[in-house]
């Protein structure tokens, strides 16, 4: 991305729309906008676009691959000579009001600069490794990469403590095209922006906090997340779903509202967490044909046309369906087996039941609440969601609320033309 | 006729912290958290939707709120923050006012009959007055045949000059005060009562 | 102007070490005749771009062919202002497709071959291509039409008007607002807002004036839209205000006619009709709006209140899908009983699933917080009371047994229906309405493929994308709010908003010639030779955007902003007259047939893979990017879309004598993933019938096959073509290979 | 050190059931150089049976009034409680004044018959709060006093309920606290892991319910055994008193054999810093911890 932000056609700056965050909201704004004709600055803090999305094997209800959508959104942003994408990029401070912003921007150092052709040979010659946060510490990843491989931009980026290493000018000489500059330095700069969308999406509740449930202390506790990694073919173990002993696995547990609906963590539903279980009961399906499942809930929250996919998955007869809320889990030391611990409402019957994996189906904690928006005037909820009050500042997608997909892609094009109404009530 | 809300708006008002069972949502948490699980007839939240649905008789005569041990697991967890251990308590106070509570249950006796009078009787707790107490409740044949059930700990505990074997004790020294105290704060709360 | 071409050949990232360059840039020079190629050591880098930018000055290169790395990359590297620019992808299919070429000597001479082949195909594509002429009329309108002045309606009018865009509303009552208006109170959209946990006011009322008085909204009222002829941009809308007709020119439509309730007449086993003390939801709605919450029957204060959730909803016998909104209108319904009748009110609500998404779970809290009592549980048995009111039987799911209440009313939750038409139009009679059916439309849609809106399921016009939820198969087109998928006023008023950034979004492309989404910005579109057609109709029948009419004759009557320039139409034309000026039935037969392929006896088959760009083609291009070996015997060219598969190329690709033709797209069938719907559908039906034509060239049909592949097939794609080589040269010797 | 009001509870008196903790929590404060001064005339808090007899309000009143002694004697001291069910009781009577309407305000009506107010806000310590802060003694100086240090011996931490449920030891992880298995490790002796850490024993249901209570005591004890115990260590007087006392009556309902000491963490300090059998009042044990004697 060498592009910098130089308007087309000479619109003026005041009219550019700044979009941040390049997850599916923030992309879908972006590219929405510049469709209608708009100057669009798109930045993302990671080094590559795509935000949790990206991260997902498959949507419900349609099981399909979310790569298809977002190639199609980076095709539409690369064929758009309106956008600019900054990555590694973090909004800093916003002064102004709508329709003439001042926006002071952070560009983190990448370490690896535009001349990158992603041929892989600084990985290759890298021996230090760093968690990989994309696959949500399921792995290592090399110290310098493009972050998984359908990652967009394709271009390589280091990590800044190993950017600080020895080892790091080594690779200087290893790159072919001179791309590895780790002496590279933040930048920042300032824009003027008539209107901003905010697209900053949400973290997976962070489940060791959920006491009850032992994550990390139990083992074979699991996550709703990892099972997508470790389901995504190019994930951590090759599409495989796996205990940590590599145990086969015939006993299948999913925990709804892992977090969400419950005040000691998110009191609100995290809505996407029943479907999202529903939709990894056919990973589990696929791999285990003889699998039991059993998901445990409070209320299954199959919104409008969603039900149909739900009656798709009742009608899987492996799978058990307990209005309950589990009360804890235990472990069993010798088996390495979770015991989900609970009370059957529909029966009152009281049971204590072992599984070879448990998954906690864990909700959204909004990016926002610990990132607010640096600008003054902005209004939050009880949880930290932006409230959508503000003019010229527009919050979409999970932003402002637990979303699925289809309503961040929906939200984020009426914020598109909130955004534009703004630039129109400057334009005057 | 069940759903009628009298009987649940009663408890709103009246009962200890009873307002809180509005926001139950039969999630099943506290139920599952109990450590009396086995023996109780009723859960948490099944006496919850029991006082919503105005069953007064079900909710106050079962026994249920009498397994409480205090344990506190099902508060910590309830997703909706109900102070379950203390609406089941509040609950059981209730089964006593009304006179509804099985006058054969244990723990109600022990609680009832014989822990409260033995420490508003002197301010503090007499523990081999209370453990006599509860062994004779039933007069001297069952109270001697427990006390040889339990023998063998009442020793260990005199040995180890853990049990004081005299069950007179002197009274705290503003136990007059302390006395005037309770009293106020039983009339208050009746007062609270009769507002209802 | 005349077309200039320059070829540029990468030598950087391993090309040149992999590929004899010299003898790539003999092929275009001297075999190809493209006397300007030039090579530059890295051709991405400043000095690289440089150098093809004075080219533009100096020798006045105006078309580019560009052969190092993946399209997918460097776009806007090499942008120079046209789309006259071709990418011949060396890198990832030649160079990093093939890691045993340096090491191996046959394998270095297969991917010199497949360099060269690449290289050709290149070529043969700048030489056809001309620049698009994008389409231009001087009526083009940026108009937008908004059909249903209900909240939606309004909100997606006020939307674009707001925008600067001529607003044209037309509501069918006398008055703006729709259901909206005539509701007392709305749930709050943020119950976890401060300040707004509560019951929110409509405000229907200001977004009425809003409008009425907006300078750029033009409204009609008691008003329908009697016909819309025509086609994006140039829509000739006839508008029918009691009785007078008038026309008006429109660029894009909204359709947000909203919903209706369904029929309470069916829900006799929820006791509708067993006493007049149950009633809907909505008429409910009503008398609470009128302050008076009373039993329908003697007219004494309702303070027993039961709401039965899913009255309608999510029961096979009635609504499969859940109405979405009836939870939380019953909390708020409830509310207002104890808002009349503060403590002795006593409201519960019978339900199935409590559905409170997000941070509407704090609503879910308020009400209980407020008294209000759920009961899980199915209605079993309802039963006027003598003195008033109804006794009402549930089988209690938590309490495990039947349970008996008497309230005063009991109010059905029932669900919404789309008030829309829609139709499927791949159903013939849909096509064959009479002239009054058609009238009943809302939009009376003067297309070929008939009058209504395409239905998803269910009667919603909903999308079947969940990237892309806006997308209709009426381009130009977009419905919003309950009409769409059930939603309550919150989301409709977003969807609205979504709507109408897509419909601004229409005009805008229109207006400088350009396609919607999924091929944003493409400035080709179809054109035709008349003289060619023998109106076999084709065309106007496949079209997944029933973007082609039809004259009294039966021939084609294109209409390019209707189009998303798929090229279905081009690939379902028997006698290829259908084109774009840079893709063609002529370009592509060229390009297979610039194939070198070997004789018989070098044992080296050729397999032509016609692969879809959206997905198929990325796929082989991160193949590449994995360092997986491609087989060399492929010979990949990307299609816009399957659909636009001409069959007369595979009898190109057979006279030419490749040993196989694979065509690698979208999957299809109930969950699509085709971007132009049912491109990759028809292509399947297409290639059913080419076993005829295989037969009559003495050809097994195993030769060709359709193969679904997505994105992340990656890993398993070079082991199906390099099955597909096998199984194919299994066949035995092609008859019609070069000698 | 400050000096901090203390509130003993009932089973603390001489002679009563948890003299053994009372007497070792003397001399561990005395050998910390911690000073307790007992809140004088205090009342019992009722624990947690008192709720059938005294309802709502009388029992907060019992707290309330031991609150307001202290404040009348003490000032702003802390009030330091030993006992599980006391500490929770001024925990729990705070958190209610505060959070309950009309609570602060029946209670003051009511202390007023005693001559006393009370508004609240008085500080709250666990004394084992005071053991685990920095800030007060810490693990570090918990460790640089070992003499003796308890090698070898595995010990089970059983936290319980009261002192864990609803607030926690200095806001621990109520499912898997670890401060007690970390003292037990500062005294040199080895923590096993102990799945029933914060099981319920019972509580008062020991007295009118014993077979009930029995039960779970049984499962506590099986625990502990299973994972090679030698010792339980707790910090609750119910606890201790439940799960030692009644290994005899378990055994004879369930046919096991048990014999395993239940011992306070103030017992262990005191034995593993030198002070000798009788101070870490280790005679005062129904099931003598005859594995602890060589540390004597």
């Amino acid at each position: 991305m060498a592009r910098r932000c130089v308007m087309a056609d000479g619109q003026a700056a005041s009219q550019t729309i700044l979009v941040v965050g390049g997850g599916m909201s923030g992309l879908t704004a972006a590219v929405e906008a510049a469709e209608v004709g708009r100057d669009v600055i798109l930045v993302e803090k990671r080094p590559y676009l795509g935000g949790r999305v990206a991260q997902l094997n498959k949507y419900f209800p349609k099981l399909c691959t979310p790569a298809c959508g977002l190639e199609i959104n980076y095709q539409r942003v690369r064929n758009n000579p309106r956008i600019t994408v900054l990555t590694l990029t973090e909004v800093q401070e916003i002064q102004g009001s709508e329709g003439d912003y001042t926006v002071r921007l952070r560009e983190n150092p990448r370490f690896v600069n535009e001349k990158c052709t992603a041929c892989g040979e600084c990985a290759k010659a890298c021996d230090a490794e760093v968690d990989d946060e994309f696959n949500f510490g399921l792995s290592k990843v090399k110290a310098v990469g493009n972050g998984h491989n359908m990652a967009y931009p394709n271009r390589y980026a280091m990590s800044p403590e190993f950017a600080k290493t020895p080892e790091a000018e080594k690779l200087v000489a290893v790159c072919p095209v001179g791309a590895i500059e780790p002496k590279m330095e933040a930048k920042e700069s300032t824009l003027h922006i008539s209107s901003i969308i905010w697209a900053t999406g949400w973290t997976p509740y962070d489940a060791s906090k959920i006491r009850p449930y032992g994550y990390g202390r139990i083992p074979n506790v699991t996550t709703n997340m990892r099972i997508e990694r470790m389901a995504n073919k190019f994930g951590p173990s090759g599409g495989k779903i796996v205990r940590d002993d590599g145990k086969e696995i015939k006993n299948v547990a999913f925990i709804q509202c892992a977090g969400s609906r419950d005040h000691n963590y998110l009191p609100f539903c995290s809505r996407i967490c029943c479907l999202a279980s529903m939709k990894q009961t056919t990973y589990v399906r696929e791999q285990f044909p003889d699998a039991k499942i059993t998901i445990y809930y409070i209320d299954l929250r199959a919104m409008d046309r969603y039900e149909a996919f739900q009656k798709k998955i009742e009608a899987d007869q492996g799978i058990r369906w307990i209005k309950s809320k589990p009360a804890r889990i235990d472990a069993d030391l010798e088996s390495r087996s979770p015991i989900v611990i609970g009370e059957d409402t529909l029966t009152g019957v009281r049971y204590a039941d072992k599984y070879d994996l448990v998954v906690l189906a864990t909700g959204m904690e909004p990016n926002i609440a610990a990132s607010p928006v640096p600008a003054s005037g902005m209004t939050y909820d009880a949880y930290g969601f932006l409230a959508n009050a503000t003019t010229g500042i527009v919050g979409t997608g999970c932003a402002t609320g637990p979303q699925d997909v289809s309503g961040s892609v929906q939200a984020s094009t009426a914020a598109a033309l909130k955004a534009i109404q703004s630039a129109a009530k400057a334009r005057g | 006729m069940a759903y009628d809300l009298s009987f649940a708006k009663e408890v709103y008002k009246t009962s200890e912290v009873g307002y809180w069972i509005k926001m139950c949502m039969q999630c099943g948490v506290c139920a599952g958290s109990c450590p009396l699980g086995p023996h109780w007839e009723h859960s948490p939240r099944q006496l919850f939707q029991l006082v919503r649905a105005g069953k007064m008789e079900e909710v106050l005569k079962s026994d249920s709120m009498w397994m409480c041990t205090s344990c506190y697991n099902c508060i910590v967890r309830c997703p909706r923050g109900l102070p379950i251990t203390h609406i089941v308590h509040g609950l059981a106070r209730l089964a006593v006012e009304k006179g509804m509570a099985d006058p054969k249950q244990p723990t109600r006796r022990f609680a009832v009959e014989v822990f409260w009078d033995n420490i508003t009787s002197t301010g503090r707790v007499g523990e081999a007055g209370l453990t006599m107490k509860l062994y004779f409740i039933d007069g001297i044949g069952p109270g001697i045949q427990r006390g040889l059930e339990m023998k063998n700990q009442a020793l260990g505990m005199l040995k180890t000059k853990r049990l004081n074997p005299i069950p007179f004790r002197s009274k705290i020294k503003g136990f007059a005060g302390f006395k005037a105290m309770l009293d106020k704060a039983f009339e208050l709360e009746a007062k609270k009562e009769s507002n209802a | 102007m005349e077309k200039k071409i320059g070829c540029y050949i990468c030598t950087g990232c391993g090309i040149n070490e992999a590929l004899n360059v010299k003898t790539l840039t003999a092929t275009v020079a001297k075999e190809q005749k493209i006397p300007l190629v030039k090579n530059h050591a890295m051709l991405c880098s400043p000095e690289g771009v440089e150098m093809i930018r004075n080219d533009m000055t100096s020798e006045g290169v105006n078309t580019f062919l560009i052969a190092a790395c993946s399209p997918r990359v460097h776009v806007e590297t090499f942008r120079f202002g046209t789309p006259m620019i071709e990418r011949v992808n060396l890198r990832e299919f030649a160079v990093w497709g093939q890691p045993d070429a340096a090491t191996d000597k046959d394998a270095k001479e297969d991917a010199q071959a497949l360099g060269e082949d690449l290289l050709r195909f290149g070529c043969i594509r700048v030489k056809k291509m001309n620049n698009p002429e994008p389409f231009e009329d001087p009526g083009l309108s940026k108009t937008i039409l908004v059909v249903g002045g209900g909240y939606s309606g309004m909100t997606a009018a006020k939307g674009a008007a707001d925008a600067g865009y001529d607003v044209v509303l037309v509501e069918k009552a006398v008055e703006l607002g729709g259901k909206v208006a005539k509701m007392h109170r709305l749930t709050p959209a943020n119950p976890s807002l401060p300040g707004k946990d509560g019951l929110q006011e409509t405000g229907a009322k200001a977004l009425c004036l809003a409008v009425e008085t907006h300078p750029r909204i033009k409204l009609y009222k008691n008003a329908r839209v009697k016909q819309t002829v025509g086609a994006p941009g140039l829509f000739d809308v006839t508008i029918d205000q009691a009785g007078s007709d008038t026309v008006e020119r429109i660029g894009s439509i909204v359709v947000a006619t909203g919903y209706n309730l369904y029929d309470p007449n069916k829900l006799g086993h929820l006791g509708y009709g067993a006493s007049p003390d149950v009633i809907t939801a909505w008429d409910f709605e009503q008398m609470a709006r009128e302050g008076r919450i009373v039993r329908k029957s003697d007219g004494l204060p309702a303070k027993r209140v039961a709401f039965v959730q899913c009255a309608g909803s999510r029961d096979k016998n009635h609504l499969e899908y859940c109405s979405s909104t009836c939870c939380t209108v019953s909390m708020k319904q409830a509310l207002y009983v104890i808002d009349q009748y503060k403590n002795e009110a006593s409201t519960c609500v019978i339900y199935q699933e409590i559905r409170t998404p997000g941070q509407l779970e704090d609503f879910y809290r308020k009400a209980q917080n407020e008294g209000v009592v759920f009961v899980k549980g199915d209605v079993k048995q309802v039963a006027a009371n003598s003195g008033g009111g109804v006794k009402v039987q549930v089988a209690d799911k938590l309490l495990r047994g039947d349970e008996s209440m008497e309230v005063d009313l009991l109010v059905l939750a029932t669900g919404m229906t789309p008030n829309i038409d829609t139709t499927d139009p791949n159903v013939s009679s849909n096509l064959n309405l009479s002239d009054e059916e058609r009238a009943k439309t809302v939009l009376n849609l003067d297309y070929r493929q008939g009058a209504s809106l395409p239905s998803l399921k269910w009667g919603f016009p909903d999308s079947h994308y969940i990237c892309f939820p806006y997308e209709t198969r009426r381009t130009g087109i977009y419905v919003a709010g309950p009409a769409r998928r059930p939603m309550g006023a919150a989301s409709s008023a977003t969807d609205a908003m979504g709507a109408a950034l897509k419909a601004i979004q229409a005009v805008e492309s229109i207006s400088r010639g350009a396609a919607v989404h999924p091929r944003a910005g493409d400035l080709s579109y179809p054109s035709f030779r008349k003289e060619g057609c023998t109106q076999c109709k084709r065309c106007t029948e496949e079209c997944p955007f029933g973007a082609i009419n039809e004259d009294d004759k039966g021939n084609p009557q294109f209409n390019p902003t209707r189009c998303r320039r798929c090229g279905t139409c081009m690939g379902a034309c028997p006698q290829k007259i259908i084109s774009f000026a840079n893709y063609s039935v002529d370009m592509i037969g060229a390009m297979i047939k610039g194939c070198e392929v070997p004789p018989a006896e070098d044992e080296k088959p050729r397999i032509l893979v016609l692969a879809c760009e959206n997905d198929a083609y990325p796929a082989l291009d991160m193949a590449g990017i994995n360092r997986q070996k491609l087989n060399p015997y492929i010979r990949v060219i990307p299609v816009r879309c399957l659909g636009s598969v001409n069959l007369v190329w595979i009898a190109d690709a057979m006279s030419t004598g490749y040993d196989g033709v694979m065509l690698l797209g979208c999957r299809h069938g109930d969950d699509y993933q085709c971007h132009f719907v049912r491109g990759s559908a028809l292509a399947e039906i297409r290639l059913s019938k080419v076993a005829e034509t295989l037969s009559r060239l003495q050809l097994d049909s195993a030769r060709v096959r359709l193969t679904e592949i997505n994105i992340m097939d990656v890993d398993r794609l070079p082991g199906l073509l390099d099955d597909f080589v096998k199984e194919v040269t299994a066949l035995g010797e092609q008859p019609y290979k070069p000698f | 050190m400050k000096e901090f009001a203390f509130y003993p509870g009932c089973s603390s008196e001489k002679n009563a059931s948890a003299s053994n903790m009372e007497n070792s929590v003397h001399h561990m404060c005395e050998m910390l150089g911690v000073k307790l001064k007992e809140i004088d005339d205090w009342n019992c808090c009722s624990a947690s049976i008192g709720y059938a007899g005294g309802g709502h309000l009388p029992r907060l009143a019992l707290t309330a009034r031991n609150f307001a002694l202290s404040k009348q004697q003490m000032g702003d001291s802390p009030v330091v409680a030993s006992c599980a069910a006391c500490w929770l009781a001024l925990r729990e009577t705070n958190e209610r004044m505060h959070e309950e309407p009309g609570v602060k305000e029946n209670l003051n009506t009511a202390l007023k018959e005693a001559g006393l107010s009370y508004d609240g806000k008085l500080e709250v310590k666990h004394l084992v709060e005071l053991l685990v802060d920095d800030a007060y003694v810490g693990f570090d100086a918990l460790k640089a006093k070992v003499t003796k240090p308890l090698t070898g011996v595995k010990m089970a931490g059983y936290v319980g309920c009261q002192t864990n449920r609803p607030f926690g030891i200095a806001g621990d992880n109520y499912e898997n606290p670890e401060y007690l298995d970390r003292m037990i490790e500062a005294c040199g002796a080895t923590a096993v892991p102990f799945p029933k850490k914060v099981a319920c024993c019972g509580g008062a249901l020991a007295f009118s319910e014993n077979e009930k209570s029995c039960d779970l005591i049984k499962d506590i004890l099986q625990s502990a055994v299973d994972n090679g115990a030698e010792v339980i260590v707790t910090p609750c007087p119910v606890c201790q008193l439940n799960v030692e006392v009644y290994q005899e009556k378990v055994n004879k309902l369930f046919g096991t054999n048990f014999a395993i000491p239940v011992v306070y963490y103030s017992q262990l300090f005191v034995l593993a810093w030198g002070g000798g059998w009788k101070k870490a009042a280790l005679d005062q044990q129904v099931v003598p911890a005859d594995v602890l004697k060589k540390f004597a």
